[in-house]
């Protein structure tokens, strides 16, 4: 299993939940993961999300790998100028 | 629309063309002439990217009309190195990274050789009064400041 | 083989020299976006609404087709319909369909064979507009009763209950906020306002675009991002990505504002209803004002709690931001870094993008960070003030550093902010004397940067010397920092290589020179390739001489027998190697692709002196000292340049910049007389510290350094008329006028 | 649009006086130029008056005073040095207007017949005390140039009529002037508020005194009170503050993009104080 954090925001679509428990190991799978868990996280997954894994950032990397291990954040997407 | 025969002079060669009467020197020096080293970064006198010389008095090529031209000197930024020799503000630019996007740079080369040929010695202070009609959005004129200060030195003939 | 430990001992890396595009700038030789002509060239000129929210009756072009000259007019009947999400955003800011959203939207365009011609045209070409109820200011925008501007344009994360016009919402934090607070000895409560602003990059847009019946396509564009382009407008025109090629101009600044398109599909357009003729479009500069995308404007709400000792206990901040017409407001990036300066346990933010009738805006350097900058770091200022603690020891006891769990979630790697304190703190601005009416201020900021999509690739050519190809246009001296990362690889003389800009059909796709990731994405990408070639060259050299590739090492340039080996062959410089490449092989070149993530942020300490003039409020800034976390600089100077830059910038968006609108909705100040961005006498010289904490994803330690500039400005110059003036200022810009208000009242109080 | 470059002021009148569209004079051009770009105003005929003989001149008249030519750009008048000496002010509120580049082209009577509230050249023309020749259908006469706005881009030349030349008194003894300007910058605004000071003393007397403000009105206008509030005095602290309260009386601004009418009115008694103290030292300079 590997533990998702939520920012406090999606906790409404997630049963109140700021941390969830998946399976996977890519982040690909593990956002699938959440998502059949909650669904109500669907459209938030939908819209883009970066996921940081043990303090790296990754804006768009489904294939990167995660163990149960990997501390494991959703984060906004980031822009820059 | 009738269109007007200017005869002028830039950088020391003849150069004719026609133009309306609304059509600004700008227009004409990039449009008709194909010099297009002075820019156009606002067409109402306010950044200086479009910077020339006319019978040795800098001015906003955006500011007068090609018809204006006719009979005058003009000078522009693609006459300010001799030939393969750059003048010693261009060469400080680069030594010194005066510029980031560049597009700014003739503006203020024109306009800094203009000050130097008046006062070869400026302060700080009357070197940045005389170039605030030319805006940099990149560099906080820092850069730009340092090396015309280390041209006009070199061009003193003082050690850098 | 590798370049395995290397680490301090570089040849070219932290060398200045002159940037390659040099000559070409100084000489007006480098072609920008507008400075190009075809043969056969139209000229495109646009048609905008004059209103800040109105419908579109009818658009009758009669008049302007019958003019001489005129070869084309385009509405958006002249695009595909059924786009969604972000591509008809795109397409809607593009050319307006049923109602014009903001003073300066485009609602047609125009194509003739002079310049003249096709103003005339613009002017000809009759709208009939109803006008509707216009909101530009995000708290009223809030309001009930505010008009809708779209309805149904909000997504799944805004709660039920608000106005239509709040289409995002965010709620991002951690930790027990009631504890923190109760955990206080101070809690301070404020709300603050920033206006929009614009990046005023010198150069308007410009692009020349040209598609045939055939529906293939070129462009010449200035841009951040030529693939950004490709892919945005061909999503507007409804075609395939492929079947347009783009091609970067020179780009005369951008900041951001040049990451999207505005009139590029539109020349596109008129070039194929004008049988397939070239079309440049050069914006005005009141165009650029009024029509291309200004960053957002906020208004904030922030509470924070300290101990006496000055600890953070606890941090709330409000957001609310509109970003124009079209949901982006970069609240998203607000509510992650607002606090992130600070180890705090206990921190929360809420954010609204807030939809209003302005232009949609577009990045800007950092976008997001600095208005959260300027009401937090402002709030510890005061904090630090009436707790007696001296601003920069406040942020010491509160920075993060190695190993801090960050206030969005991961923990920080190795970071500068604690460097640029120090660094600060030990400067003589620091300590220099201050006279009457004046004040220093100090604040802290952090951009978090980005990898992003990126291919490079490098060759070797006969002689030896090296091409680099990259996809990030050169907006301040990249070409400079590739060319000294790749010498530094190789081994050889920054001279011997050279650096090119590719256009679309050249490379894979890049991602914008944006988010601060040039030098270091692309430079990451370049001594990648570089390393590809050389492992090649050690090859071909391992053959020449009968030996196993393993068996060589690179060194200076050239390839050298290693291990038992070591002494028995001369070694093949990469000139030798090349001269018989033909025959070893064939061409040698090496690529990267890829979405590197080993980004890290840059921190930064700014400290600022001003003088304020009591009987008129006018603020002069007497000293500026930028000190920033670089990871490694590669071209100092060009280092250098991009925090003076952003500290010019961040200086005119806290003093003078803004966006003034009327009543009526119509923008007030679309010309650089009265969009006020400083000018030379206005700025004194602005000193710089570069910090170096290597950052341990890239393999120089780059950090990406653009964008954190501009983000202590704010709060730093606030802070500094807070000590020169005792005044908090809440509102930017802090115009003389606002700062004499405040003085007289202060005096009455 | 049609261009004209006549050859003398009374062609010059007649191309104005049978044009039936918008016309306009074109010296510096750096207004002209502005509106013809930004589509506010595209003359159906534009008058460049630059080749009619003694427009660039600057010429000192046998009783000390100064005659300008009316295309006599600010630069020029910052290398005259006898001039910059006699009206420091009147050269400055020139100066002051756009930058270095404008500054080669700019010419007083434009910044006059723009006819601006703002504009940085009228104020201390006004406390000089310049009058024009204006050149018309009807012939040549002369006119103050505080009757010259009418208000916003309006003057009271009438159809046909052109400014043929400036004539500035002579500066006489013991006399200074000084202009000041706010702008929220240091360089490249239109003023928020100016104010030009012009004045004589007898000792350390303050005997002659003419005010003027910018930016306050729909037109630069003198300010008398401002004037009474310092002759006779010493320039002491009672007399400024007396002017200062006098120039904010007089100021009927407006709120708008650039300043607000409290900002407007505040910021005029403080530029008249210190436009004061400049000309009162310029004066005993004089003296000395």
């Amino acid at each position: 299993m590997v533990e998702i954090n939520l920012w406090s925001g999606l906790r409404r679509f997630a049963d109140g939940k700021d941390r969830v428990e998946v399976e996977g190991k890519t982040v690909g799978e593990i956002l699938d993961d959440l998502v059949r868990i909650h669904p109500g996280l669907g459209p938030v997954i939908k819209a883009g999300v970066a996921v940081s894994v043990d303090g790296e950032i990754l804006p768009n990397a489904r294939h990167a790998a995660v163990t149960e291990d990997s501390e494991v954040f959703l984060l906004q997407r980031l822009r820059g100028g | 629309m009738s269109k007007i025969h200017v005869t002028t002079t830039v950088n020391g060669d003849e150069a004719e063309f026609l133009c309306e009467p609304r059509e600004t020197l700008l227009d004409c020096l990039r449009d008709k002439l194909h010099m297009t080293g002075a820019k156009e970064g606002c067409g109402t006198g306010d950044c200086g990217a479009c910077s020339v010389t006319v019978d040795g008095r800098l001015v906003c090529s955006c500011l007068m009309l090609g018809v204006e031209a006719e009979g005058k000197e003009i000078t522009t930024i693609e006459g300010m190195a001799e030939g393969d020799t750059l003048h010693p503000l261009q060469r400080k630019f680069i030594e010194h990274a005066a510029l980031q996007c560049g597009v700014c740079t003739p503006g203020i080369l024109v306009a800094s050789k203009a000050l130097l040929e008046k006062n070869p010695d400026p302060s700080e202070e009357e070197l940045r009064y005389w170039l605030a009609g030319n805006l940099c959005r990149c560099t906080g004129y820092d850069k730009i400041i340092r090396a015309v200060m280390d041209a006009a030195a070199e061009m003193r003939g003082e050690a850098a | 083989m590798a370049l395995d430990g290397k680490t301090s001992d570089y040849k070219q890396i932290g060398t200045t020299p002159d940037r390659p595009d040099g000559l070409d700038k100084v000489t007006g030789r480098a072609r920008y976006g507008a400075d190009i002509h075809v043969p056969g060239m139209l000229h495109g000129v646009v048609v905008r609404s004059p209103h800040a929210h109105a419908r579109i009756v009818k658009i009758d072009a009669t008049k302007a087709l019958a003019l001489k000259g005129v070869k084309a007019v385009i509405t958006r009947a002249d695009f595909p319909e059924g786009l969604e999400g972000e591509d008809w955003d795109i397409q809607e800011n593009c050319m307006a369909g049923e109602k014009a959203l903001y003073d300066g939207h485009a609602v047609a365009a125009v194509a003739a064979t002079s310049q003249l011609i096709a103003r005339d045209a613009a002017k000809l070409v009759e709208v009939t507009y109803e006008v509707l109820p216009c909101v530009t200011n995000v708290d009223e925008a809030m309001k009930e009763g505010a008009p809708v501007i779209r309805d149904g344009a909000a997504d799944y994360s805004v709660p039920e209950g608000l106005h239509p016009n709040v289409v995002r919402y965010f709620d991002t934090g951690r930790g027990d906020l009631d504890k923190g607070f109760a955990e206080a000895d101070l809690v301070v409560e404020k709300s603050y306002s920033t206006e929009a602003v614009h990046q005023g990059y010198i150069e308007p847009h410009a692009c020349m675009g040209q598609m045939g019946s055939d529906g293939r396509g070129e462009m010449w564009v200035c841009t951040q991002g030529h693939w950004f382009i490709r892919r945005m407008s061909a999503a507007v025109l409804g075609i395939e990505t492929t079947k347009l090629r783009v091609t970067p101009s020179e780009i005369g600044g951008g900041f951001g504002g040049k990451t999207t398109v505005f009139m590029e599909p539109l020349s596109l357009a008129l070039s194929k209803k004008a049988g397939g003729k070239p079309v440049k479009i050069v914006m005005s500069r009141s165009e650029v004002l009024r029509s291309t995308g200004p960053t957002a404007s906020a208004s904030m709400d922030i509470k924070m709690g300290m101990t006496k000792d000055g600890k953070i206990t606890a941090a709330h901040g409000t957001f609310r931001m509109q970003g124009g017409a079209f949901p982006g407001a970069p609240v998203d990036v607000t509510t992650m870094l607002a606090f992130a300066n600070y180890d705090i346990e206990n921190v929360h933010h809420i954010g609204y993008d807030v939809i209003t009738n302005r232009p949609r805006q577009a990045a800007y350097r950092a976008p997001g960070a600095p208005m959260a900058a300027f009401a937090v770091e402002s709030t510890i200022d005061d904090m630090a003030r009436e707790l007696g603690i001296d601003p920069i020891e406040i942020r010491l006891r509160n920075a993060v550093k190695d190993g801090t769990r960050s206030t969005f979630g991961p923990k920080f790697g190795p970071v500068g902010l604690v460097e640029s304190l120090e660094a600060a703190k030990a400067h003589a601005n620091y300590s220099a004397p201050l006279g009457p009416n004046q004040g220093r201020g100090v604040a802290s900021g952090y951009w978090m940067n980005w990898g992003g999509e990126t291919s490079a690739s490098v060759a070797i050519s006969e002689d030896g010397s090296v091409t680099v190809s990259v996809g990030t246009p050169d907006i301040g001296g990249s070409r400079a920092s590739m060319a000294l990362m790749a010498a530094e690889a190789f081994g050889i003389a920054y001279e011997d290589v050279r650096v090119n800009i590719s256009d679309t059909g050249a490379l894979g796709v890049n991602e914008p020179t944006h988010g601060s990731r040039a030098t270091y994405a692309s430079g990451l990408a370049t001594i990648k390739a570089a390393e590809e070639c050389i492992g090649k060259l050690c090859q071909r050299a391992a053959d020449k001489w009968g030996i196993d590739v393993d068996a060589v090492v690179w060194e200076d340039g050239a390839a050298k027998p290693s291990g038992p080996n070591a002494g028995d062959h001369d070694p093949l410089t990469i000139g030798e190697i090349a001269a018989e490449m033909g025959g070893t092989g064939g061409p040698i070149s090496g690529h990267y692709e890829g979405s590197p993530t080993g980004f890290s942020g840059s921190f930064g300490t700014h400290v600022v002196d001003v003088e304020i003039d009591p009987e008129t409020g006018h603020t002069t800034v007497l000293r500026y000292l930028v000190v920033q976390d670089a990871g490694k600089a590669i071209h100092p100077d060009y280092v250098e340049g991009q925090f003076q830059g952003g500290a010019a910038q961040g200086i005119g968006w806290a003093l003078n910049e803004e966006y003034i609108y009327g009543e009526d909705g119509r923008l007030q100040n679309p010309i650089f007389l009265d969009y006020r961005i400083p000018v030379a006498s206005d700025l004194p010289m602005i000193d710089t510290v570069i910090v170096e904490v290597p950052n341990p994803g890239h393999p120089y330690g780059v950090r990406g350094v653009g964008e954190t500039g501009i983000t202590p400005p704010l709060p730093a110059l606030a802070n500094a008329i807070r000590s020169a003036t005792g005044l908090r200022m809440t509102g930017l810009p802090m115009t003389p006028p606002k700062i004499l208000k405040a003085l007289k009242e202060q005096g009455n109080g | 649009m049609r261009y004209h470059s006549p050859a003398s002021f009374e062609d010059a009148a007649g191309i104005a006086a049978s044009a039936t569209g918008t016309t306009r004079f074109l010296a510096g051009g750096t207004d002209v130029l502005v509106q013809l770009r930004s589509d506010l105003v595209e003359p159906d005929d534009l008058i460049d008056i630059k080749k009619i003989p003694g427009v660039k001149d600057i010429t000192q008249r046998a009783d000390g005073g100064w005659d300008l030519g009316v295309a006599v750009a600010g630069a020029e008048m910052t290398e005259t040095p006898a001039l910059m000496a006699d009206w420091p002010g009147l050269v400055e509120g020139m100066d002051l207007i756009g930058s270095t580049q404008v500054q080669g082209r700019a010419t007083l009577v434009g910044n006059l017949c723009n006819a601006s509230p703002a504009g940085d050249g009228v104020p201390a023309m006004i406390t000089a005390g310049v009058t024009l020749s204006v050149t018309g259908p009807d012939g040549t006469r002369e006119v103050a140039v505080e009757d010259v706005p009418a208000g916003p881009g309006k003057t009271t030349l009438t159809k046909g009529e052109v400014v043929s030349g400036v004539h500035i008194p002579a500066r006489g003894a013991h006399g200074g002037d000084a202009y000041l300007r706010f702008i929220p910058r240091t360089e490249m605004d239109i003023a928020v508020v100016g104010c030009a000071v012009n004045l004589r003393l007898d000792g350390d007397t303050v005997v002659e005194a003419r005010v003027a403000l910018g930016a306050v009105a729909p037109t630069a206008r003198l300010v008398p009170d401002a004037a009474a509030a310092i002759i006779g005095t010493t320039l002491d602290d009672a007399a400024l503050e007396a002017l200062a309260a006098a120039a904010s009386a007089a100021c009927q601004p407006i709120d708008d993009k650039r300043g607000t009418i409290e900002f407007r009115t505040d910021v005029a008694g403080v530029l008249a104080k210190r436009a004061a103290k400049i000309a009162y030292g310029r004066a005993k300079g004089n003296a000395a």
